[in-house]
C-alpha cells in the first residue's frame, strides 16, 4: 500500500508540475489543484497508513490512526481552496486586463 | 480578571486580526473612519510592540501558550530578543506606510486596510510563532493578503505580476508542507524546539531524510527572502505594487530571512550533529550572488520602482550573505542592517510615488521630464535614501556594510565579500546618481509642467531620512541589542528550555472547565512565563 | 399558523430524517429535532414558492408503491437488455404531451419516468407542455405514453391536481 | 486488514465479492469516462463513477463495522448531484449562476 | 431461534442484498460500457446503480440495526438522496445531449421539436441571445 | 579641547543657514557663511597656537565602540595646516563667490552646499579615528557632487558630477575595505594606534592588499593617473568650486592622506614601486595635456593634475626630505592654484568666454587681474622668488638624490625637467594666450576688470605666493615645520628654506625647464597640429561614457537574460532548486526503512488507477478545458476515498465539500476563459517540461516512500489521551482543530476571510465578454432554469440545511464540524443560485452575505479571548455536561462558538466568491462575440 501511496503522490506532482509549467492560466490552476492534491496526500499520510482506525475515540479500541497530519491537512485543505479562490479569480481579473489568458500577459 | 500584561506576547497579533475584523465589519462606511481606525490600531500595535521589547530586551523569553496546552502538544508564541525586535520594526514601518496611504493611496482601490493589517497580523505571528506548522500558516495570513494589497488599485501591470507572485508563491506553499510534512513524519512533531531536540537525537539512517527537509524548507525561505536565483518573482511584484501597498513589502522578504535565520540556528544550530550549519555555505555564495543580481538589476532598471525593488534584492543578498557568516559578529551586523533596510527601501517606494505622482505622465520612469518645482526637497530626500541604500557614510546602510564586512574580516570569504560588497556598493551608488540626477536635475522643457508634491505625503519619507541618521548615532546601543540578539539565537539551548520547560499555565486540575465555569472559580496562573536566557 | 409553520408536512419529514441521520429517539434529539423541523422550513419556506396540496394523499402513497415496484422491475428489463443481445434494443425518442401542468407534479412525473422501466425524459418543453421521452423499446410510442398516463400521471392528477 | 471476529464466512465472502463487483464497476465507468466521446458521456460517467463510490463506502461500513463512513456517502451522493448539474448547466448555459 | 441461527439468517440476508447491490451496481456501468449511444446509455446508470446502491443500503441498516443496539436507519437519508437526485441528473444530461445534438442511433427528435425545447437550431445564431436573455435585474 | 568637535560641526550646523539667509537678501547668504567659516577659524586659533608649540591634541568620544568607531578628532601639525587652508582659502572663496554668482544662481543652495564640502573636508583632516575619516571622506565627495551639479540644467555639469562621484566614491570604498584591513592588522581604527604601528603594519600578510586598497581611495581622490579622468569634468562647475575643491581641498584629501598614513604605510618596496610611478607618471601625463587643452579651467585642471603627481611622486619616493617637500607643494599649489582659478573665473565671467583660441590682448581690458594672473603663472611655472619655485626646486634635487640610487634612475630628474618644462609651457600660454597674443575678436562681451571686491581674493592669495617665495623661512617655515614633524611622526630633517641654494643641479634643472618651456612654447602650433592627429580623439569623458554605456548595455542584457518575467521560467527555477535540494538532501543516504508495511488491495490499486487516469486525463486534455475539470473532479473524489480507506474520515468530508466548490468555482472562471488552450509549446520545451515534471513526482514519490518505509513516534500519543480529558470531544481530529491548535485554525479562516476580501476587490469592476456561444458556436440554450432541477433543488435545500446541523452539531465527537457544515450548507445554497438563478435565489435569501465572514471571525476571536476573563490565555477552551430534566444530558464546550464562527466564515466567503463570480456574467453583458474563442 505504501508504494501505491507514494507513485501517487509522485504522479499528482508530475502532473502538477506539467500543468504548472503551461502558458495560459487554467491549466496552471489545474497544476496548482493536482500540486495540492500531492501535498495534501503526502502530508497526510506522513502520519503513516493505518485503516479502519480513524482517530475518534471508542471505548474498546486502543488502535488510532496519528490525528495530527488529519487536521494538519484539514487546515492545508482550507487554505489551499482559499489560495484557488483567489488565483482563479485573479485569472480572470488578469485576462480582462491583459486582454489574453497567457501568464505572462502577451501572446506568445 | 486578567492582567492584559500576560498577553503582551500575542497582542501584536491580535491587534491587527481585531482592527481587521473590525474594518471587515464596517463594510461600506467612509474612509475618514476606516483611516482613523487603521491608524488606531497600527499605534495600539505599536505601543503593544514596544511593550513586548521592552519585556524581552533583558534577555528574557515569553513564552505564550495558546489555549493553555505546552508545548510540544499546543502551538506556542515565543518572544526573544530578535522576533520582539522583528515585530517593532514592522510597526514603526506600518506607522509609515499607514501615514502615507492615509494621503490618498488607500483610495485607488478598495479593502486597503483590511489587507493592511491581516498582512500585518501575519507577519507578526511568523515572528512570534514556535511553531512550524503554525509558521507555515501565519506566512499563507501575510501572503495571501499581500496578494490583495499587492493588485490593490488594479490595472494590467499588477495583474500580471500578482499572477506571477501568487503562482511562484502557491508552489513555495507547497514545498513548505512537503518540508514540514517529511520533518513531522521522521520527527514526529511540530514545535521548533522539540523539534531542535530530536534533530540533536536524530539516528544516521535518518539523516538523509531530514536534510532533505531541512533543504526544502531553505528553499521556501529562501524564495521569500528573494535569494537567488528565487528572487525571480520580486521586481516584477514590487515594481507593479502601489507604493502604499509596497512599503510594507519592504519587511516581507525579512519574514524569510528570519524564518532562515530562526529555523537554522534553532533546529540545525550547533547542536544538530551531521546536520549542524546545513545552510551557512549556500546562504554566503547565493548571498553574494544576490548582491551581484540585484545590482545588475538597479543598473538596468528603467524606473525608479524596479530599481528599488532591486535594491530591495540587493539588501535581502546583504542580510543573507551575513547569517551565511554564522558568527554573532556576522548575525548581529546582518540584523542591524536587516533593520534599517526594511525602513530605507520602504521610504524610498514611498518617495517613488511623490515622484512619480509629481512628474505626471512621465511617472517614475528614468528620463528627462518636466522641472520640478521642489526638485530640493524630493531631490534631497532622495539623496538621504538613496545613500543610506548604498551603504555610503554616513548613513544606515554605511554602519551596516562596515560591520557585516568587519565581521566577515578573519574569515576566507573576506576577498569574496569585500570585492563584492564594495563594488556593488559603487555601481549602486552610480546608477543612484544617475537616477537621482536625470530625475530630478534633467528636464526636458517639453513636457509640460509638473506638480508641486504633497509635502504631508512626504513626512514619513522624511521621518525615515532622519531615522537613517539616528540610527548611525545610536549605532551602538542598537547593535548591542542585535549582538544580544544574535547571542540568544546562537544558544538555542536557552530556547528549548524555555519553551518546553515552561509550566503548563493550566494544568488539567486547574483547567478551566465545567465545574469551576458554573462555579464561577478560576485560578489564574501565570500566563507569560519569564526565563531568563542566561538562568538556570 | 400558517407563517409560523409553512410546511408542516415538510416539518414532520425533517423531524424524522433527524432522527434517522442521529438513530436514536431520546427526547433530547426529539426536542432538537423538533426545533430544526420548526426552523427550517421558516426559512426556507421562500424558496417553497409552489403550494402543494395534497387532495388524495392515500393516492399519493399508492403511487408510490407502484414506481417503487417499477423500480425493481425496471432494473430487471434493463439488466436483460443490457446483459442480452443489443440488436433487441429498438430505441427511440417520444414526444408526450402532458396533462399534468404544476411544477411539482411536472416534475415528479418526469422523475418517475425516469425510475421506471425503460423510459427516460430528456427534455421538458419550456412552456411544460410536452416531454421527449427516450425509450430503449420507442416502437410503439403509444402505448407507452398510454401506460405512463395511466400508471403515473393520472394519479398525480388526481392527488396533486384539481381536474 | 482489520479483521472483525464476528463476521462470519458468508458475510465476508458476500462483501469480498460486493467490493470486486463494485470495483470492475468503478473501472467500467472509468473506461467511459476515459473514452466519451462527448462531453454529455463524460458527465455521466463521472455522475456513475460517484454512485458507484457511494456502494464502495456503503461495503466499507459493513466490512469495517463502522458508521463512521456514512457521512461521506451522503455527502458523494449530494455533491455527486451538484457537480452533474453544473457540469451539465455549462454544457446548456456556459454561466452556471446567472 | 437460537441466537446462532438468526446470526446465520441476517448474514445470509445481508449478504444476499451486497450480492445484489453490488451486482447491480456493476451493471449500471457494465451498461455504460456496452450500450451505444449516449442516450441509452443514461437509462443504466439512474436505475441500476440506484437499486444497487439502494440495496447496500438496505444491507447496511439491517447489518447495523442487528450488530449495534437500537434501528440504524440514517442509510435511509442516503437512498432518498440518490432517488431524488439520479433522475434529475438524467434529465439534465439527456438535455445536454441533446442541447448538443449528441448524435442517437435511433435518430434525434426533428429539428424544430428540439429547438422548440432548447431555444436554438443546429446553426449558430449569434444574435439570439439577445433577444431572448431574460432581463433579470442586477 | 572641546574646540575641535566644533570646528567641524560649525559648518555642518551653518550649512542650514544660507538658505534661510537668502531669503533676507542675497548677500546676506554670503555674509553667513563667511561668519561660519570665520567662527571655525576663530575657534582653531588657540588649539592652533598649541599644536605650534608641538602639541598633538586630540579629543575623543565613545561612539560605536564594537565597530571600533569612536568620535575622535585631532589636530597636529599635518591638519592644522589643513583646517588653515580649508578655512582661509575657504573664506576667500566665500568672498569670490558673492561677486561669481548669477542673479539668477540660487545663492542659499550654493553655499549650503559649500559649508557641508567645508565641514566634510575638516572632518577629514581632522579625524583621530580612520573609520570616522571615511565617513567625512565620503562626505566630500557627495558634497562635491552637489556642488559641481550645482548648474543642474547643464548636461556637462550633470555628467561631470557624476563621473566624480563615481569615481572618488569609488575610491572611497576601496579605502573602506583598506582601512578595515589596516583595523584588522593593528586592532584599532584610532590613528594614533596605527600610526604606532608601522612594524607590525609591514610584517602582516594583510598589507599588501590594505595597501593597494588605500592607494586607490588615494589616487582616485586626487586624481592620478589613470583615475585623474574625472577632474577635468569636474570643472563643469562654477569657478569658486574649483577653486576651492581642485586647488586646496578635495583633490588634496588624497595626498592629505598620503602624508597622513606616510609612518604606518610608506617604506616599503610596495609603497615605492606603486606610489612613484604612479605620481611620475600623472605628473607627466597632466603636464603634457595641461598644455594642449585649450579650455583655461581645463589647463589648470590638468595641471592640478600633474602637480597633485608631483606631490604623490614625493611621497612615494619616501625620504623624510621628499615629505618636506610634498608638504611644502601641497601648501604652495593651494595658493598658486587657487587664485589662478579664481582669475580664470574672473575672465569667464567678464568676458564669456574660457577658450583660449578665442581669447587674446586681454592685457587692455583688465590689466589688475592680467597682474595677478601673471605672478601666480608663474608660481605655477616654477619662476624664482614665488613660491612654487622653492618646492619645485626641491622636487628636482630629490629626482637628483634618487638618480644617484641606481643606474636606471637616471631618468626621473630628465623626466621631472621634462614636466618642468611643460609646466612652464603651459603657464607661459596661460599668460600669453590670454592677455598678449593680439587683440581680442568677437568675444561675448567686452571685457573689463571685475569689482574690487572680486579681486580681494586674488590679491591676498598672489601676496602670499610672493611673500613665501622670498621669504619662506618667515612665512610657511614654522607651520611646515610641524607639519613635517606630524606626516613623520618624528622630528623633521634638516632642511632649508632658502631662496638661493647656490649653483645645484636642481636650479640647473630649473633654468632647463624655464628655457624649455619656452621654446616648447614658441614652437605650440605645429605641436598643437601633432598632439591633434595623435591624442586628438581620446577624450575621457568619452571613455567613461563608453564604459558606463557598455556597463548599461551589459547590464540590460544579464538582466534579460536572468529576469525574464516570464512565469514559466521562474517556475522552472523554483522547481529546479527544490530538486536540486532534495537531492543533495539525500545524497548517500538509504532511502527504504524498515517498517513492516500494509498489503495492496484490489479495491485500491483500483482506485489508484482511478486516480492515475484522472490526473493523467487532467494533463492530456488540458487544452480541452472542459474535460480536464472532469478528469480533475476524478482525482478529487479518489483522493476523499483514500482518506475514507485510511482512517480520516474528517479529511475525506472536507476533501469532499472543498472539491465539489473548486469545480463549480473553476466552471463559473472557464466560461470567461477561452474553452480551448492553444498549442503553443515546443517539442523541447515540452520534453523539458516533462523531465523536470517526471523528477519533480519521482522525488516526492521517493520522499513519500522514504517516510512511510520507516517507524516513527510522534506527540499524537498524547493527543490522543487528552482528546477527552482536555478538549471533551471524542473526535481527536476535531478537538486539534477547534482546541490543541485552534490557533491554526483561527489563521486559516482568516486567510479565507482575505482570500474573500481580495476576491471580492478583484471582481469589482471586472469587464469580461460574456461568450454568446458555447466553443462549438452553438447559441446557449434558452432554458435558464430547468424547471425539474429547480423544483427539486428546492426540495433538497431543508434536507441539506438538516444534514448540515447535524454535521456541525457531532464534529467534537464524530467526524463533520463547522468548516464542513458551513461548505454544505453554502454548496446548499449554491444548488439553490444553479438551479434558480441568481435574482430569483436572491429575493429569498435574507440579508447581506458579507457580514457574515466578519462576525464569523469575530466570534472565533471572542471565543478565545473569553478565556483572558478568567484569566488563561488565548483560546483556551473550557467544556462541560449539563444536565437537563427530560432532555438529559447535553454536552457543551466553547469550542462550539469558535467552530460556529467557522462556520459563518465558511459559509460568508463560499457564497460571497461564488455569487460574485456568477454575477458577472449577469451585470456584465456585453454583447460581442469573443473572438478569441471563436478563432480557436
Ligand atoms: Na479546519
Ligand atoms: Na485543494
Amino acid at each position: 500500500m505504501e508504494a501505491l501511496i507514494a507513485l501517487s503522490v509522485g504522479l499528482l506532482t508530475a502532473c502538477g508540475i506539467y500543468l504548472l509549467l503551461r502558458g495560459r492560466t487554467f491549466p496552471v490552476v489545474l497544476g496548482i489543484t493536482l500540486l495540492s492534491y500531492a501535498v495534501n496526500l503526502f502530508l497526510f499520510v506522513m502520519g503513516r497508513l493505518s485503516i479502519g482506525v480513524p482517530a475518534i475515540l471508542e471505548p474498546n479500541r486502543t488502535d488510532y490512526a496519528d490525528p495530527l497530519p488529519q487536521a494538519l491537512v484539514l487546515t492545508a485543505i482550507v487554505i489551499g481552496f482559499g489560495m484557488t479562490a483567489f488565483v482563479v479569480v485573479l485569472a480572470l481579473r488578469a485576462r480582462a486586463d491583459l486582454g489574453n489568458d497567457h501568464v505572462d500577459g502577451r501572446e506568445p | 480578571m486578567t492582567d492584559l500584561g500576560n498577553h503582551v506576547v500575542i497582542a501584536p497579533i491580535l491587534v491587527p486580526l481585531l482592527t481587521g475584523t473590525l474594518l471587515v465589519l464596517l463594510r461600506g462606511s467612509a474612509t475618514p473612519l476606516r483611516r482613523t481606525i487603521s491608524m488606531l490600531g497600527i499605534q495600539l500595535l505599536l505601543a503593544a510592540s514596544l511593550w513586548l521589547l521592552l519585556q524581552v530586551a533583558n534577555g528574557d523569553l515569553l513564552v505564550y501558550q495558546l489555549g493553555s496546552w505546552a508545548a510540544p502538544y499546543g502551538i506556542v508564541l515565543v518572544a526573544d530578543r530578535l522576533s520582539a525586535a522583528m515585530v517593532m520594526v514592522t510597526s514603526v514601518l506600518a506607522l509609515f506606510a499607514m501615514m502615507h496611504a492615509i494621503q490618498g493611496s488607500d483610495r485607488r482601490g478598495r479593502q486597503y486596510h483590511v489587507l493592511f493589517q491581516f498582512l500585518l497580523m501575519g507577519l507578526n505571528g511568523a515572528f512570534l510563532t514556535g511553531d512550524l506548522f503554525n509558521l507555515f500558516v501565519f506566512f499563507e495570513i501575510l501572503l495571501i493578503a499581500s496578494y490583495g494589497m499587492l493588485l490593490h488599485g488594479g490595472g494590467a501591470a499588477r495583474s500580471k505580476a500578482g499572477l506571477h507572485y501568487v503562482v511562484v508563491n502557491l508552489v513555495g506553499s507547497s514545498l513548505f508542507l512537503f518540508a514540514v510534512g517529511t520533518l513531522y513524519g521522521v520527527l514526529g512533531t511540530l514545535n521548533m524546539a522539540d523539534l531542535a531536540l530530536r534533530v540533536a537525537a536524530l539516528p544516521p539512517e535518518e539523516v538523509g531524510l531530514v536534510r532533505a527537509a531541512a533543504l526544502l524548507l531553505f528553499v521556501v525561505f529562501a524564495l521569500k527572502a528573494a535569494l537567488v536565483p528565487l528572487h525571480l518573482w520580486l521586481p516584477g511584484a514590487y515594481s507593479a505594487a502601489g507604493p502604499a501597498s509596497v512599503a510594507l513589502f519592504a519587511i516581507m522578504t525579512k519574514v524569510g530571512g528570519y524564518s532562515i535565520l530562526r529555523v537554522y540556528s534553532l533546529i540545525f544550530g550547533a547542536e544538530a550533529g551531521p546536520l549542524a550549519n546545513l545552510v551557512e555555505p549556500w546562504l554566503l555564495v547565493l548571498g553574494l550572488l544576490t548582491i551581484i543580481v540585484g545590482t545588475i538589476g538597479v543598473l538596468a532598471s528603467r524606473n525608479l520602482a524596479l530599481l528599488v525593488a532591486y535594491l530591495v534584492v540587493i539588501s535581502s543578498g546583504s542580510i543573507l550573505t551575513a547569517f551565511g557568516l554564522g558568527s554573532q559578529a556576522a548575525l548581529s551586523a546582518g540584523l542591524y542592517y536587516s533593520f534599517q533596510s526594511a525602513l530605507v527601501t520602504a521610504a524610498l517606494f514611498m518617495l517613488t510615488e511623490n515622484v512619480a505622482r509629481t512628474r505626471g505622465a512621465f511617472a517614475d520612469q528614468l528620463r528627462a521630464g518636466p522641472m520640478l518645482p521642489a526638485a530640493n526637497l524630493l531631490g534631497g530626500l532622495f539623496l538621504v535614501l538613496a545613500l543610506a541604500v548604498a551603504g555610503v557614510p554616513p548613513l544606515s546602510g554605511f554602519i551596516g556594510k562596515v560591520l557585516i564586512i568587519q565581521a566577515s574580516l578573519d574569515t576566507p570569504a573576506i576577498a569574496w565579500i569585500m570585492a563584492i560588497v564594495l563594488s556593488t556598493s559603487l555601481l549602486t551608488l552610480m546608477a543612484l546618481a544617475r537616477a537621482g540626477s536625470t530625475l530630478f536635475f534633467k528636464t526636458d522643457t517639453n513636457a509640460g509642467a509638473a506638480t508641486l508634491p504633497d509635502t504631508a505625503n512626504l513626512v514619513p519619507v522624511a521621518a525615515v531620512a532622519v531615522i537613517s541618521l539616528l540610527y548611525v548615532v545610536f549605532a551602538s546601543p542598537i547593535y548591542s541589542y542585535t549582538e544580544a540578539a544574535a547571542a540568544q539565537l546562537l544558544s538555542p539551548a536557552d530556547y528549548i528550555e524555555a519553551v518546553l520547560d515552561a509550566e503548563t499555565q493550566a494544568s488539567d486540575e486547574t483547567r478551566l472547565d465545567s465545574k469551576t465555569l458554573i462555579e464561577g472559580e478560576t485560578t489564574p496562573d501565570g500566563m507569560a512565563l519569564p526565563s531568563h536566557a542566561g538562568g538556570h | 399558523m400558517k407563517t409560523l409553520f409553512p410546511h408542516p408536512i415538510l416539518s414532520l419529514m425533517l423531524l424524522g430524517l433527524w432522527l434517522l441521520l442521529v438513530n436514536s429517539i431520546s427526547p433530547g434529539q426529539i426536542l432538537l429535532g423538533a426545533l430544526l423541523a420548526w426552523l427550517i422550513p421558516l426559512y426556507t419556506a421562500r424558496f417553497w414558492t409552489a403550494q402543494i396540496h395534497i387532495r388524495r394523499p392515500l393516492l399519493l402513497l399508492k403511487l408510490t408503491g407502484t414506481v417503487l415496484v417499477d423500480i425493481l422491475t425496471a432494473n430487471i428489463a434493463v439488466a436483460r437488455l443490457i446483459l442480452g443481445p443489443r440488436a433487441h434494443i429498438q430505441p427511440g425518442f417520444i414526444r408526450m404531451p402532458l396533462r399534468v401542468k404544476g411544477n411539482v407534479s411536472v416534475s415528479l412525473l418526469a422523475n418517475i419516468i425516469t425510475l421506471t422501466p425503460g423510459t427516460l425524459s430528456a427534455s421538458l418543453s419550456p412552456d411544460r407542455s410536452e416531454l421527449i421521452i427516450h425509450a430503449l423499446q420507442g416502437n410503439e410510442p403509444e402505448a407507452i405514453i398510454a401506460d405512463i398516463r395511466e400508471r403515473y400521471e393520472q394519479p398525480l392528477l388526481d392527488a396533486l391536481e384539481q381536474t | 486488514m482489520n479483521e472483525l471476529p464476528e463476521t462470519g464466512l458468508i458475510l465476508n465472502l458476500a462483501l469480498a465479492v460486493g467490493f470486486l463487483l463494485v470495483t470492475v464497476a468503478v473501472l467500467l465507468s472509468l473506461w467511459r469516462l476515459l473514452i466519451g466521446p462527448d462531453q454529455p458521456d463524460r458527465i455521466l460517467a463521472l455522475d456513475t463513477l460517484y454512485v458507484n463510490t457511494v456502494a464502495l463506502l456503503v461495503l466499507l461500513d459493513i466490512k469495517l463495522a463502522s458508521s463512521l463512513y456514512f457521512e461521506a456517502a451522503l455527502l458523494i451522493a449530494l455533491f455527486g448531484f451538484v457537480g452533474t448539474v453544473a457540469l451539465a448547466k455549462f454544457l446548456t448555459r456556459g454561466d452556471i449562476i446567472e | 431461534m437460537t441466537t446462532e441461527l438468526t446470526t446465520l439468517l441476517v448474514e445470509i440476508f445481508v449478504a444476499l442484498l451486497i450480492l445484489i447491490g453490488a451486482g447491480f451496481t456493476l451493471l449500471g456501468s457494465f451498461g455504460l460500457v456496452r450500450l451505444r449511444d449516449l442516450y441509452e446509455r443514461l437509462h443504466t446508470p439512474t436505475k441500476a446503480t440506484t437499486l444497487g446502491v439502494g440495496s447496500l443500503l438496505i444491507a447496511s441498516a439491517v447489518f447495523f440495526t442487528w450488530r449495534e443496539p437500537g434501528v440504524s436507519l440514517h442509510e435511509v437519508l442516503v437512498a432518498v438522496f440518490l432517488f431524488i437526485t439520479a433522475p434529475v441528473s438524467a434529465h439534465l444530461i439527456a438535455k445536454a445531449a441533446l442541447h448538443q445534438r449528441s448524435p442517437s442511433r435511433s435518430g434525434l427528435p426533428p429539428e424544430t421539436l428540439l429547438e422548440k425545447h432548447d431555444g436554438h437550431g443546429a446553426k449558430p445564431r449569434p444574435d439570439a441571445e439577445t433577444k431572448q436573455k431574460p432581463s433579470q435585474p442586477g | 579641547m572641546t574646540n575641535l568637535p566644533l570646528i567641524v560641526l560649525i559648518p555642518f550646523i551653518g550649512a542650514m543657514l544660507p538658505p534661510w539667509a537668502v531669503m533676507t537678501g542675497r548677500p546676506w547668504s554670503a555674509w553667513v557663511t563667511g561668519g561660519v567659516a570665520l567662527a571655525a577659524l576663530a575657534l582653531t586659533i588657540v588649539p592652533g597656537l598649541s599644536v605650534m608649540q608641538g602639541e598633538t591634541l586630540i579629543w575623543q568620544l565613545d561612539w560605536f565602540p564594537a565597530l571600533g568607531l569612536s568620535l575622535a578628532f585631532r589636530l597636529d601639525g599635518l591638519a592644522l595646516l589643513f583646517v588653515l587652508m580649508i578655512l582661509i582659502i575657504g573664506l576667500l572663496v566665500i568672498l569670490y563667490a558673492r561677486w561669481y554668482l548669477a542673479e539668477q544662481d540660487p545663492m542659499g543652495r550654493f553655499y549650503a552646499y559649500l559649508l557641508l564640502f567645508m565641514g566634510s573636508m575638516l572632518g577629514l583632516v581632522m579625524s583621530e579615528n580612520l573609520i570616522q575619516l571615511l565617513m567625512f571622506w565620503e562626505l566630500t565627495s557627495i558634497s562635491s557632487f552637489l556642488l559641481i551639479s550645482y548648474w543642474r540644467q547643464r548636461a556637462d555639469a550633470r555628467q561631470g558630477a557624476r563621473i566624480a562621484l563615481a569615481i572618488t566614491g569609488g575610491g572611497g570604498l576601496a579605502l573602506l575595505g583598506g582601512i578595515l584591513l589596516l583595523g584588522e592588522i593593528v586592532g584599532s581604527y584610532d590613528l594614533s594606534a596605527v600610526l604606532a604601528a608601522g612594524k607590525r603594519i609591514h610584517a602582516d600578510p594583510l598589507y599588501v592588499p590594505a595597501l593597494v586598497l588605500i592607494l586607490l581611495g588615494v589616487f582616485t581622490k586626487s586624481a592620478q593617473f589613470p583615475f585623474h579622468f574625472w577632474l577635468p569634468h569636474a570643472m563643469a562647475a562654477p569657478t569658486p568650486v574649483s577653486a576651492y575643491l581642485h586647488s586646496a581641498t578635495m583633490v588634496k584629501a588624497g595626498v592629505f592622506l598620503l602624508a597622513r598614513l606616510f609612518p604606518a604605510l610608506s617604506g616599503s618596496e610596495a609603497w615605492t614601486w606603486i606610489v612613484a610611478p604612479v605620481g611620475l607618471l600623472t605628473l607627466l601625463v597632466g603636464a603634457y595635456n595641461a598644455f594642449f587643452k585649450h579650455d583655461l579651467k581645463g589647463l589648470l585642471a590638468y595641471s592640478t593634475i600633474s602637480h597633485l603627481g608631483l606631490i604623490t611622486l614625493l611621497f612615494g619616493i619616501g625620504t623624510p626630505l621628499a615629505a618636506v617637500a610634498g608638504v611644502f607643494h601641497i601648501m604652495n599649489h593651494a595658493t598658486f592654484k587657487a587664485s589662478l582659478f579664481m582669475a580664470a573665473g574672473i575672465i569667464d565671467h567678464e568676458a564669456g568666454t574660457r577658450d583660449m583660441r578665442r581669447l587674446a590682448g586681454l592685457w587692455k581690458f583688465m590689466p589688475q587681474t592680467g597682474l595677478l594672473a601673471m605672478i601666480a603663472a608663474a608660481a605655477m611655472a616654477g619662476v624664482p622668488l614665488l613660491n612654487g619655485f622653492l618646492s619645485k626646486e626641491m622636487f628636482f634635487e630629490k629626482t637628483v638624490y634618487m638618480a644617484s640610487f641606481a643606474e636606471s634612475f637616471w631618468l626621473l630628474p630628465v623626466l621631472a625637467t621634462i614636466a618642468g618644462a611643460l609646466a612652464v609651457a603651459y603657464s607661459l600660454r596661460f599668460i600669453h594666450d590670454v592677455f598678449f597674443n593680439g587683440t581680442p575678436t568677437d568675444l561675448p562681451r567686452t571685457p573689463h576688470d571685475p569689482s574690487r571686491w572680486m579681486l580681494v581674493p586674488v590679491e591676498v592669495l598672489v601676496v602670499i605666493c610672493i611673500a613665501v617665495g622670498i621669504l619662506p623661512s618667515l612665512t610657511f617655515g614654522p607651520l611646515l615645520g610641524i607639519a613635517v614633524g606630524a606626516v613623520l611622526q618624528a622630528p623633521a630633517p634638516d632642511y632649508s628654506l632658502k631662496v638661493w641654494h647656490g649653483f645645484t643641479p636642481a636650479l640647473g634643472m630649473s633654468m632647463l625647464a624655464l628655457a624649455g618651456g619656452a621654446l616648447i612654447y614658441a614652437i605650440r602650433q605645429p605641436l598643437f597640429r601633432w598632439h591633434e592627429t595623435l591624442f586628438g580623439r581620446i577624450d575621457a569623458r568619452a571613455l567613461f561614457e563608453g564604459f558606463e554605456r557598455a556597463l548599461l548595455w551589459s547590464s540590460r542584457a544579464l538582466d534579460q537574460l536572468i529576469h525574464r518575467r516570464s512565469l514559466q521560467f521562474m517556475l522552472m527555477v523554483l522547481i529546479s532548486a527544490a530538486l536540486v535540494m532534495l537531492a543533495r538532501g539525500f545524497w548517500g543516504m538509504p532511502i527504504t526503512g524498515s517498517a513492516t508495511l500494509l498489503p495492496i488491495d484490489p479495491v485500491s490499486t483500483s482506485a489508484a488507477l482511478c486516480l492515475a487516469a484522472g490526473a493523467i486525463g487532467t494533463v492530456v486534455w488540458h487544452r480541452q478545458r472542459w474535460t480536464a475539470l472532469v478528469m480533475l473532479s476524478v482525482v478529487g473524489l479518489i483522493i476523499a476515498l483514500a482518506f475514507v480507506k485510511l482512517s480520516a474520515p474528517d479529511l475525506a468530508l472536507t476533501q469532499l465539500s472543498v472539491e465539489m466548490v473548486t469545480i463549480v468555482l473553476l466552471l463559473l472562471a472557464l466560461h470567461f476563459l477561452p474553452k480551448r488552450t492553444p498549442r503553443e509549446s515546443s517539442l523541447p520545451r515540452k520534453l523539458r517540461d516533462l523531465l523536470l515534471a517526471l523528477l519533480g513526482g519521482g522525488a516526492t514519490a521517493l520522499l513519500t516512500w522514504a517516510v512511510l518505509t520507516r517507524p516513527y513516534d510522534s506527540i499524537s500519543g498524547w493527543m490522543l489521551e487528552n482528546s477527552v480529558p482536555g478538549g471533551g470531544g471524542t473526535n481527536v481530529v476535531n478537538v486539534i482543530l477547534v482546541d490543541f491548535r485552534g490557533f491554526d485554525t483561527l489563521g486559516e479562516i482568516t486567510v479565507l476571510a482575505i482570500a474573500a476580501i481580495g476576491i471580492y476587490m478583484m471582481l469589482r469592476d471586472l469587464r469580461l465578454d460574456v461568450p454568446l456561444t458555447d466553443d462549438q458556436g452553438r447559441p446557449w440554450s434558452s432554458d435558464v432554469n430547468p424547471l425539474i432541477l429547480a423544483t427539486f433543488s428546492r426540495l433538497l435545500l431543508p434536507l441539506a440545511l438538516m444534514v448540515a446541523v447535524f454535521i456541525f452539531l457531532r464534529g467534537h465527537n464524530l467526524p463533520g464540524g463547522g468548516f464542513i457544515a458551513g461548505l454544505i450548507i453554502s454548496v446548499a445554497l449554491v444548488m439553490q443560485y444553479l438551479a434558480n438563478g441568481i435574482a430569483w435565489t436572491k429575493l429569498r435569501l435574507s440579508g447581506e452575505l458579507h457580514p457574515l465572514i466578519g462576525l464569523g471571525l469575530l466570534l472565533v476571536t471572542a471565543t478565545g479571548l473569553g478565556s483572558w476573563y478568567f484569566g488563561y490565555p488565548f483560546l483556551t477552551s473550557t467544556h462541560g455536561h449539563l444536565h437537563l430534566p427530560v432532555i438529559g444530558d447535553l454536552e457543551l464546550a466553547s469550542v462550539m462558538l469558535f467552530d460556529l464562527g467557522v462556520m459563518l466564515v465558511v459559509i460568508g466567503i463560499t457564497l460571497v466568491i461564488l455569487i460574485r463570480l456568477g454575477r458577472i456574467g449577469l451585470v456584465q453583458r456585453r454583447v460581442a462575440i469573443d473572438d478569441s474563442d471563436l478563432k480557436r
